[in-house]
């Protein structure tokens, strides 16, 4: 029995039916809670005494690092689970784990690079953190442009995934030889405020933005798979169904 | 040799065998049986599938549906079938900057065997390569590029040849030659499938076309 | 038992082999990787101030840095004429499996680019001025951090194996899996030389030989196996 | 006379559009060089001292270092295909001298790795800290002197071709012939920094390149009909 | 079509042509000539000499000795030449990530040509490949990437045609279009110099085997 659920899950069809329910309250609670999350914390959140207003950029900075990172893992993992169980939507996650997980890692680095600019006088230190946020864009780059380039789809999963799983061992590694190369090298120019101290009224509005980045995460995660999978199903009799039915619909 | 005084008859068994490139199906319910002593030809217009089907038989790739079965077991990881296997495709896997002795060598070594000097040379005689032993195969021939990869089959002892295109190249003489090392082949037992786009003269000559398979409009595509 | 463990080691010794052969008959593999990473030093002064002092302070990195270069130049070669005239159709239907194979031409690789760039780094070291005391880290460490490089690469030559314009993805792919490497090798080095142990980098280098011995050779070949039948 | 100068450059626009149209095909040339102009530049201050005021003193010559890396690797594969799939008799064959679908490849070439590196290079060199006026120098000597370097190296790859190994050859052919033009880039941008004119270096470029362009098509031609017949 | 109309005679000739391959004679004192109309199939054993003697016809490589000429004018830089052959070797020149259309069109503007949509596609129906037209190269079969390079006949207008072992990996039914359509090219005044292995079935067939123009022993190296 659980088997037979864990087998429907690979099918794109039944994801693409269920998720098309889902998303009409989670778009909306997802978008939501971003906006709340965002204002509270762009708008609303007291003034910082060192920083002035510039300290706000970590509403959106902090959540898409900490999202980038879990978001590699993901997309590692749903190409394990592709290649092991030999499953066809994991691949189409892997994939669209990768185009988001890419995004948010540059969005990482340019409010990264925009907040630096205020706070260190330059738009780029070559700090551990940002060094190892450049690597892990590259990695994501690696394998989006693996995927591009591979002449047929499925190989082009496969490859992925493996060079995903690789990733994993690897990730944890650069992370440390990157943290423990800049122990070595000179001590950080500007100390910034360490999270533990941060006051509550920033800390309520980071957290909402944190969970509001998770949801919102998850929701393009589905829009993009589900965008994939009409795109790799387009020759199959139920997406031609639903087009013709949608196509009916606007022609009502 | 060992492997021909085995029980267990040669016998490559394909059941309905469904073959896609890129969604697109080649062949569909593909059904056949070749037993020990069979020369199999699969025929079919270019772009029919058949390198595709011979891939498939090598393990080389999965099929879309159905299943081989080599001696009554199926292909699908096994490894005794991969030793029982020689395959030779389009492409002469021959390096250019080896001689000629040296391709030969390096080949049957990855398949386990260590041919002896005089079997080496029997098989260079076999392809007519005797006065080419030592020049570097950059500097042969297509033709003789593709002998070099041929002289394999002199070497070789495994039961089940998968051969895509064997003639190309090769020279009326060489034909012949080839020809009559698939009889003796079929006569210790062996089984032989090729593609070819030219008339066989063998005796106990299979055809199979790919082209009384092919998919109804409705199913061309999964 | 031993009749079966000598059938095994056979496809890896064959290859090494034959590789080695193949490398030397054209001989400009052994040399190649040589000559580049000895012209780029030699560039690098040309580009940057040249007094012994500036130059000793940067030897330590860009040693590494160019030797990393050296060997993903001649990378994309790995297995591509293989894949060109189907060997590698028959790596994959040979007796043995497949990663002892890939093993194989992944030790006759380091034993002509990987090695022969370490034992030549002292001569390059002494030209960029390096200070007394790294020369043996900078050679032990190359040794070893070539061979996870090779490993690591052959990872990506055979992921993109059957791309036409695959060299430069194979550098998208490859970079950030040798950033470690470089930054452990750079730093032995530069202990040495400040006179620390360097020993702790040494040891990350050897478990990290360990782990991509034991993770990469069944990772290539499954990547070979996707490649292969394009 | 204007219908025989339309048909002596049609060979040199369909190659030119055949190139381009391969290359984004494969999307991958066009990024690469990138990819690796940017990755080679990132590895750089994980193997040296990452403070700024460092940085901005090796980054004219580095940055033009690694560009130099970064079109020599893609080298390589520029007449590879065409030797191997025979395209290289029917440019022999066409109708129009061969020297024009010769610079059809060169420019194709030169479009998708010295002009996109060119422009991205003020962004690397932000990264690398290079001091404030040195920018234009650095994308002008770029510019130009990836053009030249472009001609020159088509013309090692063009002496390579027929080998197997020819990467590695082609490096040793063409490292010599990018030493000058090394020099004076680098030092182009030097001057820039210091706040000296740097005309007089990018005069000098631009004579090169005027030299490269009236020599190296019919050299490279003349190489090209040399090898494609092994 | 302009050079057709031309009043100079289509004729190759050889003569007392001898070509070697790294100090070897390959064949000597090749004495030939092709007229108007000729079809001719270069025979010979694998490492004879015949994409050698292609290779010297079509000017790429200058012969040991001997004077080869067109309509009586030689060719060693003869640029006219040039313009009126078509070659085709043992390689297609077919790029596998252009489309095969596109791949047809570079091919012949590289000739100078500019075909019209309507020529492409008569010339992919001649070779069934209409329905590839927007297909990657890369994707075809074997006998499919040949296909692409021999589009370029049907939109030739060269008087010569060289052509090494054109029937390589193509279907019998391709193999008869072919003929039909040498014996057109042939019927219009063109030549056509080809290898194969294969019998070919055309009426004004002239054959030359390589073996009757081996050097004697004495005179075998340069
Ligand atoms: C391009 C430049 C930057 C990159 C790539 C970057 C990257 C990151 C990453 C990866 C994290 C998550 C760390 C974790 O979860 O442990 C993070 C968090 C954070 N970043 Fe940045 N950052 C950049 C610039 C800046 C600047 C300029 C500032 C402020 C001066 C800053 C302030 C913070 C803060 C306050 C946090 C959260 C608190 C913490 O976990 O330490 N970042 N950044
Ligand atoms: N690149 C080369 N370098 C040196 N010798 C060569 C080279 N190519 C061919 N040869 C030699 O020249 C001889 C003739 O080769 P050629 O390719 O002309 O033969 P062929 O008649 O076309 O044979 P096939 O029927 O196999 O195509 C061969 O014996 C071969 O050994
Ligand atoms: N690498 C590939 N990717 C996608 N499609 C392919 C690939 N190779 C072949 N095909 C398609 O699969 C079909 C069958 O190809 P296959 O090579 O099996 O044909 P074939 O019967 O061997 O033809 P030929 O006689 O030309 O060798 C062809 O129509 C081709 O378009
Ligand atoms: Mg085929
Ligand atoms: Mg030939």
């Amino acid at each position: 029995m659980a088997w037979q659920w864990f087998h429907k899950l690979g099918s794109p069809r039944w994801f693409y039916e269920k998720t098309s329910r889902w998303l009409t309250w989670f778009a909306p609670l997802s978008v939501a809670l971003l906006l709340v999350g965002l204002t509270w914390g762009l708008a609303f959140a007291p003034v910082d005494a060192k920083q002035g207003n510039s300290y706000r950029i970590i509403y959106i900075h902090m959540p898409a690092a900490v999202l980038s990172l879990a978001g590699y893992y993901l997309m590692a993992i749903a190409g394990g689970i592709g290649l092991i169980w030999k499953m066809k939507l994991p691949f189409m996650v892997m994939q669209s784990a990768a185009y988001v997980g890419a995004a948010l890692t540059a969005l990482t680095l340019i409010t990264g690079s925009l907040w630096g600019y205020p706070t260190w006088g330059t738009f780029w230190e070559w700090d551990a953190r940002n060094i190892f946020m450049l690597i892990l864009l590259f990695l994501y780059l690696s394998i989006i442009m693996l995927g591009r380039v591979y002449p047929v789809r499925e190989a082009a999963d496969k490859a992925c995934a493996i060079l995903a799983l690789v990733g994993t061992v690897n990730v944890p590694i650069i992370y440390k030889s990157v943290d423990w190369w800049y122990s070595l090298h000179q001590p950080a120019s500007i100390k910034l405020t360490g999270s533990s101290s941060i006051h509550p009224s920033m800390l309520y509005p980071l957290l909402l933005c944190i969970v509001a980045y998770y949801c919102f995460y998850t929701l393009s995660l589905i829009l993009y798979t589900r965008q994939e999978i009409l795109a790799r199903e387009a020759r199959t009799k139920w997406v031609s169904e639903l087009v013709n039915t949608q196509s009916s619909h606007t022609k009502d | 040799m060992s492997q021909w005084e085995e029980p267990a008859p040669n016998e490559l068994s394909i059941s309905n065998l469904t073959c896609t490139r890129e969604d697109r199906v080649l062949f569909t319910q593909l059904e056949y049986t070749c037993c020990a002593g069979a020369v199999l030809q699969v025929l079919g217009f270019n772009g029919a599938g058949k390198t595709t089907l011979l891939h498939t038989l090598a393990g080389l790739m999965p099929p879309a549906s159905g299943v081989i079965r080599w001696r009554g077991e199926s292909i699908a990881g096994n490894r005794s079938y991969t030793r029982s296997l020689f395959y030779l495709g389009h492409q002469a896997p021959v390096k250019p900057a080896l001689t000629v002795a040296e391709n030969i060598q390096w080949l049957a070594r990855l398949r386990g065997q260590s041919p002896s000097a005089e079997e080496l040379c029997s098989a260079l005689e076999q392809v007519d390569l005797e006065a080419y032993q030592n020049t570097s195969c950059g500097h042969l021939s297509a033709g003789q590029k593709r002998r070099v990869a041929l002289a394999q089959l002199y070497l070789s002892a495994a039961p089940l040849w998968i051969l895509d295109e064997p003639f190309t190249a090769i020279d009326k003489e060489g034909v012949g030659r080839l020809q009559q090392l698939l009889a003796t082949h079929a006569s210790h037992g062996g089984i032989s499938v090729l593609t070819s786009h030219q008339p066989l003269r063998l005796e106990n000559l299979h055809t199979l076309d790919l082209a009384a398979f092919q998919p109804d409009e409705a199913c061309a595509y999964v | 038992m031993s009749e079966q463990s000598t059938v095994t080691t056979s496809a890896w010794r064959t290859i090494v082999a034959r590789d080695l052969k193949l490398i030397w008959r054209q001989r400009t593999d052994v040399v190649n990787p040589l000559v580049f990473y000895l012209i780029t030093i030699t560039l690098l002064p040309l580009g940057v101030d040249p007094s012994r002092q500036f130059l000793g302070s940067i030897a330590p990195g860009m040693l590494w840095i160019m030797a990393l270069l050296a060997t993903l130049l001649s990378l994309d070669t790995l297995f591509r004429s293989d894949y060109e005239d189907g060997s590698l159709i028959q790596f994959q239907l040979s007796a043995e499996p497949l990663f002892l194979t890939v093993l194989g031409k992944v030790t006759a690789y380091w034993l002509t680019t990987g090695l022969p760039l370490s034992l030549i780094s002292p001569v390059l070291a002494s030209m960029l001025a390096l200070p007394d005391g790294g020369y043996i880290a900078l050679m032990l460490s190359l040794l070893l951090g070539t061979a996870i490089m090779s490993l690591i690469g052959a990872l990506g030559a055979a992921l993109t194996v059957c791309l036409r314009a695959g060299g430069l993805v194979l550098t998208l792919i490859v970079m950030p899996l040798y950033l470690p490497v470089l930054i452990i090798g750079a730093n032995c080095v530069g202990s040495a030389v400040a006179g620390f142990s360097f020993l702790r980098e040494l040891a990350l280098l050897g478990a990290g030989l360990a782990i991509a011995l034991i993770v990469m050779p069944a990772a290539i070949a499954g990547a070979l196996k996707i490649s292969a039948n394009q």
